[in-house]
């Protein structure tokens, strides 16, 4: 397998190393759909409005054509029933995606997905797994107001027997669902909303990467910086202005939400002597909140300033663009953090 | 559906402005979302839009069973609904422009009308996530021996979902005052109707519940009021829930997102032939209720209310930054 | 419900074979599940405990129907199906003590049953839990083209929820090869069906997904097994799901913990007239199917099996701490 | 308003500020309820098994004899409908108390309650507050496994909107209902499993309790121990054997889940420059790391070793008692930690 984990536009690298093509997020997800469909008849793509719709956010538009209707499977407003049966098809030998449109609905399958999905193999002594992939849209940005822009990750983060992805690259979008449905086990993907029309090149051999570990998008010296999913590109926004005045901040993405992958961070860490954490979840009990913990247990001597973060405000997301923004982390805000951090 | 009352009796007057009154009604809803969404294209209304336009008959002939007390949940396809309970269109479409004059005070955008003084309950964009609320209102209601009704309107959509399910049973199982109103538009997004759900006759599945179920032509407003009137004296009266599938069709595409690859451009138009708006019209003019004259009446009042709608939502004012976590609770907390 | 099938031809012995066969079942059910009351007592069994005594007929009638390549998915109240279905009263003994020789290593006990070997997805303790996952175990095998069935068992009370409704409209739209088979046993703990559902007839209910659907005595093993190589044969042959609703009651308390506050102790004497066992042993012998020795002889030899199921419980072992985090994610993991 | 918060059980106090009744968890809830309902006709109960079975718990046992099926309402299986319900009827002027049997069943309703409950009041700008108050059993140690002994409780506490309570004595379980109740926002309250069957004194005149603020259950000097619900009765055990061996241990009841009271924890680790949490939630995204991320930002350089998390096993709950206890923190853990922060 390639395993080619870079900086999320890699046109910006002044050498690929291999002939790449420029194409969206949006793309790389079908095509990494398309391909896993052709090469193993077990997968197949099931959710709301994948097939004659074309997929909520077009990510699955044409695969209908493609391969039928028992393989790109509509199904109706039932999250709880086609999400189960994600779960007992992969019990039965196959390889489903199923695709939940936002994670705002999933609060609707949450029954199965952790009360089964999670706990069979365990509770069944290992006799069960259920390699099962989900993605789901997430996040905020396109005001689409307090139902539509949850950011819950650090739920899914929370369960024993799932694993939780997110893609903030094309070749993440690319390379993490081939290595999902490698996977013996449940795996969810997130995909944040904002990254779907991002383009950036694809290596023409980008593969399968590896979904165990974070990924040092930026070297740097002074401070760490740590993000995942949606924030990706605005943290390392705030890096580049942070480099304008002398401040050399390494960019960390997580890439696995869980098992989150302390060994990279406290590395950092341990480097840089400083850390901030930035997550659009609600402040309290978000992702960040374990990753501060983190280097608390295993960094808290290396540490010459207190770990910060800048999250989503605790509110639910409203509609206007001012007051959305408002709610999110901007570079701004990151920037502001990391010099306090800093000391700079 | 079994026969059904005539209108309210009146004199023949009476008769004839209630019908300009039905006509003038749905052409509020079909103007003031035909400017949404030209809006949406000029980027002053954001987020998703979806708009009710070949669907109006239904929000205008159920509203007419309605009293002041009685109580609305609708989804995110709710601007007609909302502006026939008596929500100023003014209060609407500031609230599509986000701003704090709105209705939701801009918070909510075109998903999330809500306005407590004509009891509208929202504005729910979780698709049958209203219907559990509705049995709530209704359950206050029944715990408080008030003759209320909650009329819940949801889409065809709903109806697979587990919470439709519960809740049906619930209103029945508790002979709750709730008038379920579908609207069945044949569509949820993409999907059509017989490709997700097994028994496509949805007015049969409610009385598996044992709830009253009628199926009506949701393209003729009359009809639809007539029914909602029958349906909504019962609840009122105690007999429990009432269950409208009130057939009809969306005439745009399901939001301003949407390409609309799922279904022929022809059904469309053989659809639109059954405008409940120009059907109303014609049948106005053969009865001899409406001329030409009355018609252009309509016509500029509701321009005109529309136009000031848009110039209201223009002048309104953005909310502060610094209110941004105002209402995550309440503002007076009990000292403890 | 419609005429039934006869019996599989046969002559007379093996007739009386196949009865005898019935009665050794439910036996074994019953005296199995005496015994795990006896050992919650003891404290050897712990958790949640909950009997399915005076419902054996059900689990014994259906397995009659279902080859080694179908799948079962159970509740809580499992221990019947899977004695019936072939898992070992010693690894289900086991289980319940939680030793590791138990069907699922000992981590689940008595509500979480699992055997590969025979199909038996469990043993789910959420109520309701289980049918999406057997829709999926049936997709799987339309999708591969395998004539296999997916019995889903599950009782009254989890009629009322959206997991229900959504698995049994998606089973029927994409016809799939689910046997569901709802064990009325007339309660969901304390809550009586009436007070519980608006409507139920469970079989009306589920006939309006489009299902097949029949209500049968389930304290005749015999009417049991007949409708469900009926309806299993139809299921298997991609006429999609069939529903059985299975008329019973459970002589026990819901669980170890449960005072039976709800019922009166005459209904209960009543329907323990009903016992599928003492009725069926009864009408054998009417039939001359059976007498005393042949009796005699299946008790001992039940006795004898859970004489041997508590001892092998007994000198199993415990899973030692160190392996406390083995199975939350698969030992073989893919090389990144 | 009375406000008395005191240790958990207030028999050890040498004298009860006023006459006291022994009394259990289970019926100081049960009587918590028959007042709230006693003294205002819009209070009801609803949930499964309420009524005619007296509640999976026993809590309800009686109720329905006293306030009929109206106000004592038994209900189908259907979370979400029910929820919903509680919803509604909060919003038209009544004042639900719902009971949701445990918090695993809870994954049934959590669409009601972060789509709707949670978000009803700022999404409409302020009209329409949810006076619902939602009670749950939580947490293992009954050997009832893995679909039935969730701690999600930092969950609920991620969610801006919702009040989130953990009553771990006789007086909160008493105190925090009318709390609840009079609040005019929904408020979920957490009732451990283990606590319903222990008993304590009641104070006679015992009455509403502060639901905005932790409790010092212990004073000490050298380590701060901070816990909730389920787990403060081993975290006082833990206490008591650290005393043993001249370790003073502050003991910290969270009691409110959310809002968190940071003032209260970051004044007594600024005493003791030590802390340990413990928190019976699986340990990855518990509510924990919430704690040790605040401590990080508002005691950092009070600190004189890193915050130590003492937490649920990551795994699924095992039925057998050894492996539960295995995967549950117990009193030897939380010394340990604490010995090994406290460097001794
Ligand atoms: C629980 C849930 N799942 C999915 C969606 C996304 N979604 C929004 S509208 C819609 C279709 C609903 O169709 P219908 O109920 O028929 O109403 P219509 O839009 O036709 O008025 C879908 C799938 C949602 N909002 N909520
Ligand atoms: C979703 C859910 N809610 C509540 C419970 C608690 N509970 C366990 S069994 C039961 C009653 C179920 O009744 P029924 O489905 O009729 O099965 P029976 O026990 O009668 O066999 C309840 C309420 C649960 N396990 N799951
Ligand atoms: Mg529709
Ligand atoms: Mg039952």
């Amino acid at each position: 397998m390639t395993s080619l984990i870079e900086p999320r536009d890699t046109s910006a690298v002044a050498a690929p190393r291999s002939p790449a093509t420029r194409t969206s997020y949006r793309e790389a997800l079908r095509q990494s759909i398309r391909h896993a469909m052709l090469a193993d008849e077990r997968v197949f793509l099931m959710g709301e409005d994948v097939g004659r719709y074309g997929g909520c956010y077009a990510v699955s538009k044409g695969l209908l054509e493609e391969f039928g209707p028992d393989r790109v499977r509509d199904t109706p407003l039932s999250e709880s029933a086609f999400v189960g049966a994600g779960i007992g098809s992969a019990l039965a030998g196959m390889r489903p995606i199923v695709e939940v449109m936002t994670v705002n609905f999933s609060l609707l399958a949450l029954d199965q997905i952790v009360n089964s999905a999670a706990t069979l193999l365990h509770m069944s002594g290992g006799q069960f797994n259920v390699p099962l992939v989900i993605r789901m849209a997430t996040g905020a940005g396109r005001q689409v107001a307090a139902q539509h822009s949850h950011s819950l990750e650090a739920w899914y983060a929370h369960v024993p027997g799932l694993k939780v992805l997110a893609p903030a690259t094309i070749e993440d979008a690319y390379g993490m669902l081939p290595s999902a449905l490698a996977d013996p086990d449940p795996v969810i993907i997130f995909e944040h909303v904002m990254l779907y029309a991002t383009e950036g090149e694809l290596p023409n051999d980008a593969g399968a990467v590896p979904i165990d570990r974070a990924a040092v998008r930026r070297t740097g010296g002074d401070v760490t910086l740590i993000a995942y999913g949606g924030t990706l590109g605005r943290t390392l926004d705030a890096a580049e202005q942070l480099a304008t005045s002398g401040i050399g901040a390494e960019v960390i993405d997580l890439r696995t939400l869980r098992p989150l992958d302390s060994a990279t961070i406290l590395e950092s860490v341990r480097k840089t002597h400083r850390a901030v954490i930035v997550d659009e979840g609600w402040r309290s009990g978000s992702l960040s909140a374990e990753v501060s913990a983190r280097i608390m247990e295993g960094a808290f001597y290396d540490l010459d300033a207190a770990v910060q973060r800048v999250c989503g405000a605790e509110v639910p997301v409203p509609y206007p663009r001012h007051l959305e923004q408002a709610a999110l982390p901007q570079a701004a805000s990151i920037v502001a953090a990391a010099r306090a951090v800093a000391g700079a | 559906m079994s026969a059904i009352s005539a209108l309210p009796n009146g004199t023949a007057t009476e008769e004839a402005s209630h019908a300009l009154q039905l006509l003038r009604q749905m052409t509020r809803i079909r103007r003031f979302e035909e400017r949404c969404g030209e809006l949406y294209k000029q980027e002053k209304i954001r987020g998703f839009l979806h708009l009710y336009i070949g669907e109006e008959a239904i929000a205008v002939g159920v509203m007419q069973a309605l009293t002041p007390d009685d109580a609305i949940v609708a989804t995110y396809r709710e601007h007609g609904h909302a502006l026939v309970r008596g929500v100023s269109a003014r209060a609407i479409m500031a609230e599509m422009y986000g701003k704090q004059e709105g209705c939701s005070g801009g918070r909510g955008g075109s998903m999330h009308l809500f306005d407590a003084e004509t009891r509208f309950y929202g504005g729910n964009a979780i698709v049958a996530g209203g219907l559990p609320l509705a049995l709530g209102l209704a359950l206050a209601d029944k715990l408080q021996r008030r003759a209320r009704v909650t009329a819940c309107f949801f889409g065809d959509g709903a109806v697979a979902e587990g919470e439709f399910h519960e809740t049906l049973n619930l209103a029945s199982l508790w002979r709750l005052p709730v008038l379920f109103c579908c609207e069945n538009n044949l569509y949820a997004m993409g999907t059509a109707l017989a490709r997700a759900q097994a028994e496509t006759n949805l007015a049969l599945k409610a009385s598996s519940y044992r709830i009253p179920a009628w199926d009506l032509d949701g393209m003729d407003v009359e009809a639809v009021e007539h029914a909602a009137r029958e349906a909504a004296a019962a609840v009122r009266a105690g007999e429990g829930p009432y269950f409208l599938e009130l057939r009809t069709y969306r005439f745009r595409a399901h939001s301003m997102f949407d390409p609309e690859l799922y279904r022929e451009r022809s059904e469309v138009e053989e659809w639109k032939k059954r405008c409940p708006i120009a059907n109303y019209v014609l049948s106005l003019k053969q009865r001899g209720l409406l001329d030409d004259a009355a018609l252009a009446t309509i016509e500029s009042d509701v321009a005109r209310e529309v136009d000031d709608a848009v110039a209201f939502a223009e002048s309104g004012t953005w909310e502060p930054l610094e209110t941004l976590t105002r209402f995550v609770y309440s503002d007076t907390q009990p000292s403890p």
